[in-house]
């Protein structure tokens, strides 16, 4: 299952959890159950860039996870 | 014409009577020398003139001369102008300083010592330098010709002793007496483009015994007007500008410093950088001076 | 009412229409489609709009077109002759002496005011020249190296 | 793919759109003039903070010469926001920032439009529109904006993020954490702790060029727009959605750029004009005057950070705090994340705590502006180190070697790095002549490192082949530093043909594919690899084209340097003879007998690039008298993966060192209390001239970037990081003062000399 760790900012919308292990063949999935697990955490979400094994995905989609995937949600960045 | 649209007349008389007679009938009429503030300020809307009177189409305002008296600069003259006068530059090298640091190349290439002055800027480059040597004012208007010593000249930031319908002509600048010279230095936060900080002009005589006889101390952009430092000038004559009297005048400078905070420093920062500028320039016009 | 003006612009004798206080920038770029001189400030500041008036490096945007009467301007546009390039333009290619190239015609009509002076500049009396053009692309370093490389190869030119 | 060797790449041919730039031919924003063209002009708020009671237009309609006039109210509302590929925009606020509703929130915000004849009559009709205001107190600074019983901006702002207190009725737009290890236990392990406040003023990007633009909107609401921009596709669509037009209807056609650094990645006038178009049914051009430009579009962030730094005797860092607060202007969304994301990243540090604050002032909304948010917060991490590295009477590149990140470790920001080359640019920094050369009296040194994400996204390219062989490129990209030459330089690496043969272009929004916006050092990287897959594309059609002639399996027909080589036994078909390689101009020659026009298109999503590093080596003098400084030498070094066209990387990594140069020592927004900015222009605003600088050294490092297939990295926002730190850290050896306070002007720089001196006299 990838490990997907969440910025501690967040912890607040998750009850304290900052990292969960999820099964999902992609980041929409990913996102789509941490919104099911943590309805909170739903609105933050909606601006996030998504690390995978180090590649950042400043537009989360449908790029696939492997089982073992290294996952971070970090604030998206703007370049000049 | 379309009714609504601005329309601003552009003059250019051939002589200074036509000059005159232009801007007597029509005191909303500006002179336009260099335009470097005049245009800058039309464009901001801090001045919408009825018309522009281009007077660098009057032989008299363009010429450079130089005589047994000294130098007759044309009002209208281009500061790049003057910087390319060897004998300018050899004679009055603390006048050639200050006029050639009045903005960019390009703007050398338009600027005028008699816009300058009429500008009254108090960080005016080119007057401390002209207060330092002495400088008079050549001033045209419907009752003939006037002069009037250039420390008399501007009266307050952005004011001038020119009446209606007068003009500036000319600038004449007396030869400097024998082992005589002038500096100009001026602080600057780049290195180039900006307008000055702080300003101080010198003018210094020695005598054969390296004694100075006789100096003029001036200091820009620290008060209203740039203004001669009568008290800087007597901490040092009848001294070799040992450091205690450079020091005293450079207290001298920084005690007759009136400055304000504005965006480009501070008041005190003013204070003392007069002080040190005018230490600087009195110890290069010395240096001059001395080889002469 | 409009003021009629009769004037020389690259060699080419050349007369337009102005309003008494349109500026020669204005007149060029609107009036006569020069647009390779270019407006960075209107304030005198940038140097995007040198020119030159009889010879003399001026900012366009700080002269009356109306001022142009009877006078000769040189403009971007009046620098390369036939099929050649002027040196200036060449080694400004050869050293990739731009970026965004909005500065570059300033530059280049301000260089050849310096090199018509001053044919052998050093690196200080070339920054402090071109100090009134403003560049935020390249660090001005490039540039410089073109202006004296160009030196050198109008040198090289005239002592053939 | 480090082992490739290459034939174009790393060469430095002259750009295809030089002649156009040197001659003055190439047409940038205000260089165009449509046949019947109207002129626009804005009226802006004199006030900072006002209540809009009501707006007279009837005065300038009235006016002869004048065929429309806007005001903000005839613009529909929208929350949606479109994805900048990077960061979202918000269009509600982008339309609310470029003409006010019911309220301005910085000086110069526009209030109203005005299309007229000539530009005199629009800015005299705009004059005599009548704004009511109720005038409230503005809040210039993050304490101001986050002190209790301060102006609200917004009634309906919501902190997002990690709030800590109330998330409504604040100044506050957002909070993020970010934290690793136990940072108390941190602290108590390290024996040298280096803690210091940090203050940097609003700047702009101070682009040559002001925003302009023409729009034709026809009476079918089918419109046109010519723009000088970053990004033509997010005019497109953020003029479509502001102005209520289709974005189906909206073409958009960038002119050449004259500069940006991130401030036209932003739309400020094509919506209006858009509007104003489709009211007077003419074209309507607008172009900004240099003090509009200061006033109302976007500079960055003026800044608050507090770092605090321990460390082990032997250098080992062990613990790190680091707050920001950022202004984002008078509109959510400054980069204060990417700030926090930057500051730690070059050091392994195992127990860190971040805080970043998004607060709303009274200033224009921020932009981005190279490497957004990282200059920031580098200047002061890099100047603690640098005091750090004071108190542990260790060399400060050993000190930085000692804890430098390398392969493998993971960031501060999360993910783990691949391959990058900060330790051999640390090295190669420590052995450069300049880290040992003698330095004179007055003079001080400094070093600092820098560091970037790189952008990725969106690219496209489409690559045609002429029947001579030559080969036309198309890509979405504006070209803001010569990203043409680049490209035609990986076309003429893949197809092996003269680089004199490509001609690179910029298509409008119709005729090039979607891409992301010119920014986020993403150009030569990200649209470089659709170009190169392109061009690829091109080459495999070469040979099945071939494989046509010789009637031969396309896989058995083998490429080599520009050249299709027929498989042995393969014969011409009217000779009979053996066949024989053919260039490619050949087989483009015959194109119409084997199955018509040679095409090669690619389009990809490219995540970010891979993080890139920069060094760069300071030395100053400074007049003890009078607190002027001098940059006397300035070497930068960077980690660019593969320079494809070294010139343009040098001249990035000198462009960038330059604006970070500034940044330190002269340049910023002055306001006085009323939030009304007084140095809007370049003489006051003091950005760096040719004579306040010395040549720039340059270093490039090379170290492949393995998601790029020469190993290309971002190179163009990297450069503007490392300054602000090299130079207060040169500063602090020339002065003895640490400058904790940006810019280190005259009159700063001798303040803090003298105290220093009083302090020095008073022990």
């Amino acid at each position: 299952m990838a490990i997907v760790h969440l910025p501690s900012g967040l912890a607040q919308f998750t009850g304290g959890v900052e990292s969960v292990a999820i099964d999902a063949p992609r980041i929409a999935d990913m996102l789509a159950e941490l919104r099911r697990r943590f309805p909170q955490l739903a609105d933050q979400l909606d601006d996030i860039a998504v690390a995978v094994d180090g590649d950042i995905y400043a537009d989360p989609g449908y790029q696939p996870l492997r089982a073992d995937s290294d996952v971070h949600l970090v604030p998206r960045i703007a370049g000049g | 014409m379309i009714p609504g649209m601005l329309s601003i007349r552009y003059e250019a008389p051939a002589t200074i009577a036509d000059a005159v007679k232009l801007i007597q009938a029509d005191p909303d009429a500006k002179i336009l020398a260099g335009g470097t503030d005049l245009l800058v300020q039309f464009r901001a809307g801090v001045r919408t003139p009825s018309a522009f009177v281009d007077v660098k189409r009057i032989p008299d305002l363009v010429g450079i001369a130089i005589d047994r008296d000294g130098l007759r600069l044309g009002a209208a003259v281009c500061a790049a102008a003057i910087a390319e006068q060897a004998e300018v530059r050899r004679i009055w090298p603390g006048l050639a300083e200050a006029v050639h640091l009045i903005g960019s190349t390009q703007i050398q290439g338009r600027g005028t010592v008699g816009g300058n002055l009429c500008n009254a800027s108090p960080a005016a480059d080119t007057t401390c330098a002209l207060l330092v040597n002495g400088a008079v004012c050549v001033i045209a208007g419907p009752n003939g010709e006037r002069t009037v010593p250039v420390d008399a000249f501007v009266v307050g930031p952005g004011q001038t002793v020119l009446a209606r319908g007068e003009l500036l002509v000319a600038i004449r600048v007396p030869r400097p007496a024998p082992r005589t010279a002038d500096a100009y230095l001026r602080l600057i936060p780049r290195s180039e483009m900006d307008i000055a900080v702080v300003g101080a002009a010198a003018s210094v005589t020695l005598d054969a015994g390296g004694t100075c006889t006789a100096v003029r101390v001036a200091i820009g952009a620290v008060a209203p007007t740039a203004r001669l430092v009568p008290a800087a000038a007597q901490a040092l004559v009848g001294t070799k500008l040992d450091e205690s009297a450079l020091g005293a005048a450079a207290n001298a400078a920084s005690a007759a410093a009136k400055p304000i905070d504005d965006k480009r420093g501070t008041a005190a920062y003013r204070r003392q950088v007069a002080g040190v500028l005018v230490r600087r320039a009195v110890k290069i016009a010395a240096a001059r001076a001395e080889n002469r | 009412m409009k003021l009629h003006i009769e004037t020389t612009i690259n060699g080419e004798p050349t007369e337009f229409l102005c309003d008494g206080h349109e500026t020669l920038l204005s007149a060029l770029r609107n009036g006569l489609g020069l647009t390779g001189t270019k407006e960075g400030c209107a304030t005198g500041d940038c140097g995007a709009c040198s020119v030159l008036l009889d010879g003399r490096l001026v900012p366009a945007c700080l002269v009356l077109a109306p001022e142009a009467q009877g006078r000769s301007v040189t403009t971007i546009e009046g620098l390369a002759t036939g099929d050649a390039l002027h040196p200036i333009q060449r080694v400004f290619l050869e050293d990739a002496a731009l970026q965004c190239g909005i500065c570059t015609p300033g530059f280049i009509i301000a260089a050849k005011a310096l090199l018509d002076a001053n044919p052998n500049p050093t690196e200080e009396q070339a920054r402090f020249w071109l100090a009134g053009n403003l560049c935020r692309c390249t660090g001005y370093d490039k540039i410089i190296r073109a202006v004296l490389d160009a030196a050198a190869v109008m040198n090289e030119g005239a002592a053939v | 793919m480090s082992e490739r060797t290459f034939d174009v790449v790393g060469t430095r041919p002259v750009r295809h759109d030089g002649v156009d730039k040197v001659t003055g031919r190439a047409a940038y924003g205000a260089d165009a003039n449509w046949p019947g063209m109207l002129h626009g002009a804005l009226l802006r708020s004199p006030h900072a903070h006002a209540r809009i009671v009501s707006i007279d237009t009837s005065a300038a309609e009235a006016m002869p010469g004048v065929k429309a006039v806007l005001v903000g109210a005839e613009l529909p509302d929208t929350n949606a926001s479109i994805s900048l590929g990077e960061a979202a925009i918000e269009l509600r606020d982008m339309s609310h920032s470029m003409l006010a509703r019911t309220k301005v929130v910085y000086h110069g915000q526009a209030v109203a439009a005005v299309a007229a004849t000539t530009l005199d009559i629009a800015k005299e009709a705009a004059s005599k529109i009548v704004v009511t205001y109720d005038v409230l107190r503005p809040v210039l600074t993050v304490d101001e904006a986050l002190a209790p019983g301060a102006p609200i901006l917004h009634d309906d702002l919501v902190t997002k993020g990690a709030a800590i207190g109330p998330k409504t009725n604040t100044n506050l737009a957002a909070r993020y954490e970010f934290k690793r290890g136990d940072l108390d236990a941190g602290f108590d392990a390290a024996d040298v702790v280096v803690e210091r406040e940090f203050r940097t003023p609003t700047v702009h990007q101070g682009y040559i060029e002001p925003h302009a633009c023409i729009a034709r909107c026809g009476e079918d609401g089918r419109a046109v727009v010519w723009a000088t921009t970053q990004g033509p596709f997010v005019v497109r669509d953020a003029s479509a959605a502001i102005a209520g037009l289709d974005p189906a209807h909206v073409k958009v056609v960038p002119s050449e750029i004259g500069g940006g650094f991130g401030g036209k990645i932003v739309v400020y006038l094509e919506p209006i004009a858009l509007a104003l178009s489709r009211k007077a049914h003419r074209p309507v051009k607008m172009v900004m005057t240099r003090d509009e430009v200061f006033r109302a579009t976007g500079p960055t962030s003026g800044t608050k950070t507090h770092v605090k730094i321990g460390a082990k005797r032997d250098g080992t860092i062990v613990a790190a705090k680091v707050s920001l607060w950022y202004e984002a202007g008078a509109f959510r969304g400054s980069p204060v994340g990417a700030g926090a994301m930057c500051a730690l990243a070059p050091y392994r540090i195992p127990n860190f705590f971040i805080e970043a604050h998004d607060v709303v002032v009274n200033k224009p909304k921020v932009a981005a502006y190279r490497a957004p948010g990282s200059p920031m917060a580098m200047f002061a991490v890099e100047s603690v180190v640098d005091e750090l590295a004071r108190e542990l009477k260790m060399d400060p590149i050993d000190l930085r070697l000692k804890n430098a990140v390398d392969e493998g470790d993971q960031a501060a920001y999360g993910p783990k790095f691949g391959p990058i080359g900060l330790k051999t640019l640390l090295r190669a920094a420590k052995t450069h002549p300049h880290w040992s050369a003698p330095l004179g009296p007055n003079q001080g040194r400094g070093f600092a490192l820098g560091f970037w994400f790189n952008g990725g996204m969106n690219s496209a390219a489409t690559v045609t082949l002429g029947a001579d062989g030559s080969a036309a490129v198309v890509t979405g990209n504006p070209d803001i530093g010569g990203t043409r030459a680049a490209q035609a330089m990986m076309v003429a690496e893949e197809l092996g043909i003269d680089v004199d043969r490509v001609r690179p272009s910029v298509g409008d929004t119709d005729t090039a594919g979607y891409t992301d916006v010119t920014g986020g050092s993403r150009v030569c990287f990200a649209t470089g690899m659709a170009v190169i897959n392109a061009a690829a594309e091109v080459r495999e059609e070469l040979k099945r084209r071939a494989a046509k002639i010789w009637n031969v399996s396309p896989d058995a027909v083998a490429w080599e340097k520009g050249r299709v080589i027929p498989p042995t036994g393969a014969k011409e078909t009217k000779s009979g003879a053996d066949a024989q390689p053919m260039s490619v101009a050949q087989v483009a020659a015959k194109m119409t007998h084997t199955g018509g026009p040679i095409v090669g298109r690619a389009s990809l999503y490219a995540p970010m690039a891979g993080p890139g590093f920069g060094g760069h080596i300071c030395d100053v003098e400074v007049d003890p008298e009078t607190g002027r400084s001098r940059i006397v030498r300035y070497t930068a070094l960077q980690d660019v993966g593969k320079a494809v066209h070294p010139s343009y990387v040098e001249g990035q990594m000198q462009g960038g060192a330059a604006q970070g140069i500034g940044w330190a020592l002269n340049e910023e927004y002055v306001y006085n209390r009323d939030g009304v900015m007084e140095n809007a222009g370049f003489l006051d605003y003091r950005m760096p001239v040719a004579s306040d600088l010395p040549f720039i050294d340059t270093v490039i490092i090379e170290v492949a970037n393995p998601l790029h297939p020469y190993g290309v990295r971002g190179v163009g926002e990297v450069p503007i990081v490392p300054p602000l730190g090299a130079v207060a850290n040169a500063m602090r050896s020339a002065t003895g003062v640490r400058f904790t306070q940006l810019p280190m002007s005259p009159p700063r720089v001798l303040e803090h000399i003298a105290a220093r001196e009083a302090v020095a006299v008073g022990a």
